[in-house]
This record gives structure tokens, sequence and C-alpha cells, in this order.
């Protein structure tokens, strides 16, 4: 079973953050993590499982918490890997993936500005899509696509 | 290269310098041969692909697979309206992805039941043909016209009857249907919840809803009957156009998608 | 002195703004700045239907629509647990690699432009254009496609379009000949792009560089041999690679792409031709079956229980690896969904492949990874 | 052939307006006219117009052939709707940007903004005066027509420098950056070309340049310096593959960033002169200019103004090799530019002048055979 090899042999580097490892269509896997021990895991699948290649980074709002995904691929195996991590509190915050993976680098900026996960350590956390003044981030779901009235940019640089 | 130094210099081919240039500079000439006589270029207002005479002649006097590719009739375009058959179901309306679609009321039905054909606002409309592949009455198809250009945004805007005139016009029409899938799902009642009240049968455009007596129950003592007219609505399945006005208007959400088992 | 190529400049093929720090006509950093085409498909895609998501992916890279479609769909199938019927797997097949021609020639004639050679410009529109033909013929857009459907596809082909489309093919293959001549022929061109924007394959899978870029660093990376989606795994092609990793290898590598997809083409032909069927799935739910989006479905999805899910879907686009991933949490709408846009990783990597070189590179370099601004902000 | 000048006719018009005009008024008014001073200003003032509105005619005609022979090169038409086939498209296109308000950026500097046009066109169209057209279809003999129509093309990059620095922008003064350099780099190439013409010919004059190759062209005996002309020429015309102080891709439109409407037009215009002077220059230099070798039938070049005819059909088919080479090479890089200048043309052009050298030396033609006038 492809979960179980996984786990084991995550086990030795990030067995303790791991939380399960799970089927997922399309893809071989999906670990679910502890994001306090996120550069652990990391580090556990780009060096022990060879999944050198980070093809996206992605966050969600469940409304009560935000969830952020990647995956990533590995040429050895011709496999894609999904991790995913669950953020809660106010101001959820995840290390970021850049010292393993530099092509983290603008993917974290748009999970940042679009549904504002914030990256701990990133090297060059800016605005990306948005205005650099932009106050909202717009894939949350509080932030409602018929109701433009509502949504002011507070200042604007000139 | 992460370092600003500057790059090394390009390796040469190492071929003769004076001839390096030879093969485009023939290749350019071949063309300038080919084209003296007939270049590519369609000279758009004069020339039209969608003109088959025209079509054929370049196809054939050039040599060139010139507009083989074109079936002009499947082009979505600007659409046509056939506003006699249409039935004002909506469904253009509710599969409209751009929201571009508004029910105008039209002349032609009784005051009771005011006859809605749709009005399309170009400005937003992307030609996905949604709209016409939702159409059960093919009375809304899309055309091969394509030239909307107009000095005023509100002239985007096409009326039913600017529509049922292009209509009128005959252009090709985009012939692909989607067929309805065989096994589509119908409309079902709930009927412990069902209070008769005839919301779905007067509002059914295709009038396929049918109220059908049923028998009143006698109450057991103590018991006390629910308020409701003791009718119930019976849904033609073959008449159906599965628009989902009556599920819409239905005061007590009875009716509801599903199949028959 | 930092000069700003863009958001209005011939170079950018687009909106986007490259800043470019430089020393006399050396450059020393760049800075891409996107966003100015930022459409936010992600946030109107959670307010529409799983069908209606298929008109914003034809606009999320307008030069290979239905290639994003296929994308989105592979991922939406997955997360609806629905199999999309073998012909119209094929028809995806096909469309796929008509899309690479087109976008692939749409590359040649804008980035051999910015070389300061416009004839090659117009051959390639004009070569483009019969595929644009080839398109409209049974899509019935020339860009914009809407052609795809969750299950299958929207129509099948018309009687008569496998020949039209073997001379089109034949067509091309002549052109390809006149293609390399133009820039392959000329010392001019060799000498503008041998040795320019180089990426070395460790740089390469470090920065997520995927596509044409990826293989022309000597990398044999394609998802249609990796991963066979669709019916890749029953078509014969040879995945193009160079080793050079600059702006000819990935000229090189693009053109042998090209040959490879009339050679997938012309299989795909042949496979329709012989194998008729239908090309949209049965038994899809209500609201996915329909071609419309009917009222009434709220009550309805709540009383059928539809499965949930989460989809991921990788394809080979032209540009690279696109990668979409959709939430569904039961309801009408998707919950979430993220693309990846091959475009967006290559451009992020603007820094290691641009430093060093001077300014009249930069056009080259830029065209080399094929700009799409439309998949880049989304 | 007549021996008419175009200035002797210019002169003739003058003489006749005046005389006419004073012959018809009173005496005071009547002597001031037929002053020989004032007959001699006004031929001077006509003979301009008339050169100016040919050379003007002539660009846009040259604009028009461009784009009509860049049509088809390119699979497609060109200019076709004004006029017959486009040919007054050229005219409508100098209307409209004449019509245009001329807009200064505000940071730009007022004096060089305005006088660098204006003075790279006055210069290019200056040329026009000195460069025989046919038999005596020029200002008159001048010793040192050459060296003066060249020194004069030389002005240039002087002005497109300070045309692109008093704009003050980035693009512009890359541009003309670049301009300067490439200018000054193929100077000297081309001069050391012509070099060789004028040692085989033995003459300044243009006039007896022409005349002395009407049997044998110099373009065989002088194929290498011919080539090094044509080369410097299309990097001094900035035309493709050398047009990079305005490659569009990386710099906008390079010098002329900033400029718009009848500005823009001056430098459009003197563009197309300098094709053109660059293109006459090819023809008067090493193919013959207006004659015709004498064993053809001589019904080809009796005819009136048979010279002309023969002079722009040339000029014509060697711009169409240029609009060739634009049609099929891309463009080079700066540096790849320079180097070929400095370090292949200069050694090709030193070695053309030798090789003229040569051939006066033992007043021999290759194919043509030995010519006593060789090298005057």
């Amino acid at each position: 079973m492809a979960t179980d090899d996984l786990a084991t042999q995550l086990a030795p580097r990030a067995g303790a953050n791991i939380l399960a490892v799970e089927p997922f269509q399309g893809l071989t896997a999906r670990v679910r993590f502890r994001p306090e021990g996120a550069l652990d895991v990391f580090r556990a699948v780009h060096d022990d499982l060879g999944y050198d290649h980070l093809s996206m980074v992605g966050a969600i709002d469940w409304v009560d918490h935000r969830e952020v995904f990647y995956i990533v691929w590995s040429d050895v195996t011709k496999q894609y890997l999904g991790l995913s991590a669950d953020l809660t509190g106010d101001a959820p915050h995840i290390e970021s993936a850049t010292p393993v993976w530099p092509s983290a680098n603008w993917h974290e900026r748009e999970a940042w500005e679009l549904v504002g996960v914030a990256f701990d350590h990133h090297p060059d956390m800016r605005h990306l899509l948005m205005p650099d003044d932009y106050a909202f981030h717009p894939l949350l779901r509080s932030f409602k696509l018929h109701e433009p009235e509502e949504l002011e940019v507070k200042s604007r640089s000139v | 290269m992460a370092t600003a130094e500057a790059a090394p210099p390009p390796k040469s081919s190492g071929e003769n310098p004076i001839l390096y240039v030879a093969k485009p500079l023939a290749t350019a000439a071949r063309q300038f041969m080919k084209s003296l006589i007939r270049p590519s270029t369609i000279v758009y207002p004069f020339e039209r692909l969608e003109d088959p005479a025209f079509r054929d002649k370049v196809a054939v006097a050039a040599g060139k697979p010139i507009g083989v590719g074109h079936v002009w009739d499947n082009y979505r375009g600007v659409h046509a309206l056939n506003i006699a058959t249409c039935i004002s179901c909506n469904l253009c309306a509710f599969s409209c992805p751009d929201l571009c679609i508004d029910m105008v009321t039209v002349p032609g039905g009784d005051p009771k039941h005011p006859k809605k054909c749709p009005q399309i606002d170009y400005g937003k409309c992307s030609y996905c043909g949604f709209c016409s592949d939702a159409c059960p009455e093919g009375c809304l198809t899309m055309t091969t016209k394509y030239e909307l250009a107009t000095p005023k945004r509100s002239e985007m805007v096409y009326s039913p009857q600017k529509m049922n005139e292009i209509f009128e016009r005959k252009l090709p029409m985009n012939p692909i249907r989607v067929e309805r899938p065989s096994n589509e799902d119908a409309i079902l009642l709930d009927v412990p919840l069902c209070i008769g009240c005839n919301a779905c049968a007067r509002d059914c455009p295709t009038q396929c809803i049918t109220m059908l007596d049923i028998p009143k129950p006698t109450p057991k003592p103590g018991e006390k009957l629910p308020k409701r007219i003791w009718k119930e609505p019976v849904i033609n399945d073959s008449d159906c156009v599965r628009c989902g006005t009556c599920i819409s208007v239905c005061p007590k959400e009875c009716l509801f998608w599903g199949t028959h088992t | 002195m930092w000069v700003n190529m863009g958001p209005q400049h011939p170079m950018t093929h687009g909106l986007w703004n490259l800043r470019v720090k430089i020393d006399g006509e050396l450059i020393v950093d760049v800075d891409p700045e996107v966003g100015y085409l930022h459409r936010g498909i992600e946030k109107i895609s959670e307010d529409r239907h799983y069908n209606e998501i298929i008109t914003l992916m034809d606009r999320c890279c307008y030069v290979a629509g239905i290639a994003w479609e296929h994308v989105y769909i592979g991922a939406a199938e997955n997360a609806l647990h629905i199999t999309a019927p073998e012909r119209a797997q094929w028809l995806r097949v096909m469309c796929d690699e008509l899309q690479r021609l087109a976008s692939h020639i749409m590359w040649y004639a804008a980035f051999v432009q910015d070389l300061g050679l416009m004839s090659p410009f117009l051959y390639g529109m004009r070569d483009r254009d019969l595929i644009l033909d080839l398109f409209q013929s049974f899509t019935g857009g020339r860009l914009t496609y809407e052609y795809n459907r969750v299950g299958g596809v929207r129509n099948d082909v018309p009687s008569g379009f496998t020949d039209r489309c073997r001379k089109v093919m034949d067509w091309l293959m002549d052109r390809f000949v006149e293609y390399d001549r133009l820039c392959l022929g000329s010392e001019i061109f060799r000498r503008r792009c041998d040795g320019l924007g180089v990426l070395k394959a460790k740089e390469c899978v470090d920065l997520g560089v995927t596509g044409p870029m990826l293989r022309s660093a000597g990398v044999a990376r394609d998802l249609r041999k990796d991963r066979p989606y669709a019916v890749y795994d029953r078509v014969e092609f040879d995945v193009a690679k160079a080793d050079a990793a600059d702006v000819t290898a990935r000229y090189l590598v693009r053109m042998e792409e090209m040959r490879q997809s009339v050679r997938i083409v012309r299989q795909t032909l042949d496979w329709l031709d012989h194998h008729p069927g239908p090309v949209l799935a049965d038994h899809l739910p209500r609201w996915l079956g329909a071609p419309y989006a009917p009222m009434g479905n709220e009550g309805y999805l709540l009383k059928r229980n539809f499965p949930r899910g989460t989809g991921f879907a990788a394809v080979e686009e032209p540009h690279g690896e696109a990668q979409a991933y959709v939430v569904n949490t039961g309801g009408e709408h998707p919950y979430r969904t993220k693309f990846r846009s091959p475009v967006f990783v290559n451009l992020s990597a603007a820094k290691h492949y641009m430093i060093g070189y001077r300014v009249a590179d930069i056009p080259p370099i830029m065209g080399s990874v094929d700009i799409c601004v439309g998949e880049v902000d989304r | 052939m007549s021996n008419v000048t175009l200035f002797d006719v210019a002169n003739g018009l003058a003489t006749l307006l005046l005389t006419g005009l004073g012959s018809i008024l009173p005496q005071p008014l009547h002597g001031w006219l037929i002053n020989p001073n004032l007959i001699f200003a006004l031929a001077a003032t006509l003979f301009g117009a008339i050169l100016l509105g040919a050379s003007m005619i002539n660009t846009i005609m040259l604009i028009w052939f461009e784009r009509k022979m860049l049509g088809r090169f390119m699979d497609r038409r060109g200019a076709m709707h004004v006029g017959y086939a486009g040919l007054l498209q050229n005219f409508a296109d100098g209307l409209k940007l004449f019509r245009k308000h001329t807009l200064r950026p505000r940071e730009a500097d007022s004096l060089g903004f305005y006088a660098g046009p204006t003075a790279y066109m006055v210069t290019s169209v200056l040329i026009f005066g000195i460069l025989p057209i046919s038999t005596g279809w020029s200002s008159g003999v001048l010793p040192l027509s050459l060296l003066l129509a060249l020194a004069i093309f030389s002005f240039a990059p002087l002005f497109i420098f300070i045309s692109a620095w008093s704009s003050n922008n980035k693009y512009s003064l890359l541009g003309g950056m670049r301009s300067a350099a490439q200018m000054i780099a193929y100077e000297v190439p081309i001069l050391l070309a012509v070099v060789a013409v004028i040692l085989v010919s033995g003459s300044f004059d243009l006039t007896t340049i022409v005349n002395l190759q009407q049997n044998y062209w110099f373009w065989g005996p002088l194929f290498l310096a011919l080539l090094v002309f044509v080369v410097g020429m299309l990097a001094e015309m900035e035309r493709i593959p050398f047009d990079l102080p305005e490659a569009e891709a990386e710099l906008v439109e390079g010098w002329n960033t900033e400029y718009g409407g009848m500005l823009f037009a001056f430098f459009m215009l003197a563009d197309y002169v300098r094709a053109l002077v660059g293109s006459i220059l090819v023809v008067l230099l090493f193919l013959g200019g207006w004659t015709l070798p004498s064993y053809v039938p001589s019904a080809l070049t009796s005819f009136p103004l048979a010279g002309i005819f023969w002079f722009m059909l040339k000029t014509y088919i060697v711009f169409g090799v240029f609009v060739w080479i634009r049609a099929s090479l891309p463009r080079v890089r700066t540096d790849q530019l320079l180097k070929v200048g400095w370090m292949r043309m200069i050694p090709l052009s030193l070695l053309s002048v030798v090789l003229a050298a040569m051939l006066v030396l033992v007043r021999c033609l290759p194919v043509f055979g030995c010519v006593p006038g060789l090298g005057g």
C-alpha cells in the first residue's frame, strides 16, 4: 500500500509531525501534517522521498480554519504527492517552503495576498497580483463577489 | 547565472560569413514569388470567408488550404430568435454565465401569462453558446453574423424583435444541437407537502402540468385534515422541458429533481 | 538605472512589467511585476457552475484555451467522480495537440518578430489561422472554444473534418521547413540566440520551471509520457529535448514539439475515423448532464447527497505543466479552484536566466519563455 | 541628352517671371526686378523648391514601394485602399501626422527637442542638391561633390543624439547612444569603400565617376567595395538588420520614442530620404548612374528623360534589395554590430582599397580589358 510506505519513509525525520497519509484522487497520496513542523516535513519529503519539484502552493479558506496545500513532483517515481496542513487561529501562519523549494516564492506570495496565510521567513513577501496597498484577501469566503459597494481600497498610491 | 557578469560571447557556427544569410534570403524570395499572384490576405470587407463562392475561389486558386477548415455554419455569432416558437421558459437566461440575458415582455402573450423572450446585452456576452444549447425548442440559435460595431453602448443590447429580424434573414445557424441526455432527471412531487395551489400548472411554459383531483380522505376522529386544495400536479414527462420553473414557484418546496423509480 | 519594460511595451506581449536594472547595456537586476491582467478567475469560479467555469478557462490563456479547458475538466471530473467516454478523450487529445500547434506557431511568430524579423510573424499568423479555422469548424469559436464539458465534449466533429485536418497538417509540415530556414539557417539568428538565457537543469528543477524551458535543459520530462492522462498512452510520439538550455535550444524543442504534435494529430484522426461513439458521458447528474444549469438545484442537492471530493489534474499545456485543484463540497459550485500556471513559475525564475545579459537580449530571452499573461495573472 | 542643367531651368524660369513681371511695371520697380542678383536669388529658390518637391515625392513613393514590396515578401498586400493600389496612402498618413498636435514632454529640453529633428531633416534633404540625377540635372559641376555628400550624410548621428538626449527618456537615450556609436563605426568602412571608387575613377566628382563607368560598371571590379558600402549604408540608414537604435522590441521606438505628429514625420521622412540617398549613392558609385552600356540599342537611351528613367529604375531596384534584406533577416545586437563594423568591415574595405590600387596600377579591369583612362 503506497500510503503506508510513505508513512514509514517519512517517519524517521518527520514522523511526529505527520497526522495522516491518505489516498487522494489524482495524486499518489496526501500527507496531512502539523504546521508547526512544516520545515521538517518539507525537508523529509524533498530529501528522503526525492520530491524535488514543487508544483503548486495553494490555500483554502474553510471559514473556521484555513488549509495550505502543496503539490510536489518526483522525477524518479513520476508521481505527484500532496501535502496539506490545517492552520487555525486569527493569524494563520506557516513556515515558508522557500529554503527547500525555491520555486515556492511566488506561490506563497500569491497565497498570502489572496487567502491571507502568512509565510514566516519568506525572503520577498510583497503583493504580487494585487495593488501594493490592497487591504483585502479576496479569496476569503467573507469577501463577497457581488457586493462591490462594501469594498473600498483604503489608500491608493499614485 | 545569478551574478552580474558579462555573458560569454556566443559561439560562431563557423560557416562562411558571406553566405551566412543566403538561406533566409532565398526563403523570403521564394515567398515573394509565390505571393506575387495572390497573397494569402483576405481583403476583409470585400471578401468574406463565410461567402462560400469566395472560399472555393481562394482555396482553388491559391493552392493553399485557406478556409479549408471552415464550416461556417457552426460559427457562434449573434443570436437569432424565433419569437413565434419561444415558450418563455427562461432557460437561456438561467444558463448564461455572464448574466447578460434579460427576459422582456413581448406582445403576443395573454394578460395572465405575458410572453417573455430573451434580450441579450452583447456588451457582456461571451458567445459561449450555453443559451442556445439550453433552448429546448431550438428557437434561440447562433448565426454567422459577427459584425457588431456600433457607436453607442446602448445599441449593443439586442431586443427580441431585433434578434427575430436576424432570424428572418435566414443566416446559416449553428446546426449543432446538444442532445438531451436519455436518462434525464424528471421533476418529482413530494406528495405530503403539496397543497394543490396550482402555481406550478399556472406558470408551466409548456402547459404540461395538469392538476388532477385526489380523493379527500375521511378524517379519523380527532384528526384534523390539512388545509389544502384536494388537487395534485401530474407532469407529462414527454412534454416537460425541464426548465424548473415549477420548482422555483412552488410555495411549499414540494417539487424536486429526481429519477423515476 | 531602472528601466520599466512594460506594462505597455512591445516586448511584453501582454500586460506585465519587467523592471530591469541596467548598467550601460548590461542587465544587473530584474524584477517582474505581474497582476495587470488579474481577473480573479479563482474567485469568480466560486460562484459558477462546473460547466460555466469552462468559459473562464478559455480566457485564462488566450492562446491555449482548449488546453486549459482540459486542465480544469480533468480536475473537475476527478472531483465529481465522472469519467468521460473514450471518444471524448481522443477528441480532447486532438484538441490539445492542435492547440499546442497553434500556440507554438503563435510563439514562433511573436518570438521572431521580437528579433526584428517581421516576415515569419505574418507566416506564423497565416498558418495559425488554418488551425483556428479547424477549431471553428467543430467548436464554433476561433479563440474561446467552450468545447469541453464535464463528462465529455460538447459535440462530435462534423463529417469531412478529418480529411480537412489532414490537409492542414501536410501544409504545416511543409511550413515548418520554411520556418527553420528563416531562423536556424540564418547566422544572425544563431548569433542572437546561442548561449542566451541559460538555465541549467538543476536550477530549472529547483525553480519549478517546466515545459519547453525544462526540456531544453536536457530533462526529458513531459507529463504526456511520464504520467499519461486522457489517451496519451495510446499514441506514439517522442519527447522533444535539447541540451544547450539556451534560447536556440528552446526554439529547437518547440519546433520538434510541433512536428510531434502533427504526428499525434494524425494518429488521433485515424482513430476517430474508425471508432464512432458517444462523446458525452451517460448518467450524469441532472445539473451537469444538461447543457445548462436549471433552477431549483439547491433542494435537490441536499436530497441527493452528491459525492464530495477534491480533484487534481495536471496537463502538459503548450507552455508547460498546468495543474488544477478543484474542491467539491457537494454544492453546485466548486468550493475552491486553484490553477497552477506554468508561465507563472517560469516567469518567477526570471532573475536566474536574465541577469548578466544585455538589454538587446531581453526580447529573445523573454520570447523564448513564451509569456502568456492571461495565465500568469489568471 | 541635353546639356541643360536643372539650375539652368530654374534660372530661365526666374528670368522669364521677373522680366515678364518687370515689363508691365513702372520704371523704378522695373529696374529692381530685372536686377541679376534678384533673378539669381529667385532661381536658387525655385531650384530648391523643385528639388525639395521631387525628393519628397520620391521619398513618399519609396515608402509606398517598400510597403508594397514588404507586403509581398510577407504574403500580404501592403497599402491598398487610398488611391490606386494605395499610392496615396502615404500622403494621407503624412496629412494625418501634419494635423496632429506636437507634444513635448514636460522635462524635455525644448531647443534640442525641436531643433534635432529639424536639423536632421534639413541635412538629409540638403544632399539632394548635390547628387546628380542625370546629365545636367544637378546644381552644377562640383569637383568634390562626393565628399560633400558624404560629409553632410554623416551629420546625422549628432542630431539624432541631440534629439534623443533632449527627449529625457531612457529608451531614447539608449537608442541615441546606440545610433551614434553605430553611425560612427560605419562611417569609416563607407569612406574607405568610397576611396576604392575614387582610386579607380580618379575623381571626386560624381558626374565624372558616372561617365567613367558607362561601359564597365564598378560593381564588378569593385565587388568587395560594393559589399562594404551596402552593409555600411544599411547601418547608416538604420534599416534591418542594423536598426537597433530603434529596435522596437526592447527600446519601444528608440531615439524617437517621445516624438509624435509632424516631428515624428520629420524623422520618418528623413529616414527614408537617407534610404533614398543611400540607394542613389550605390547607383552612382557602382551601377553606372544614369548611363547604359553603349552596346544597348540607342532607342532605349534616347527618349526624353531617359537618363532619369534608368537612374530611378536602378535606384528602386537597389532599394528593393534593401527591402528584401529587411524581409528576411533579424536584427543583430549592438556589440555584434560594432564588432562587425570595426573588425570585419574595416579590414574588408582596406582590402578593397588595395585591390582598387592594384587595378589602377595594371590599368586593367577584369573582363573589360585594359582601360587607358583608369585612375584619372
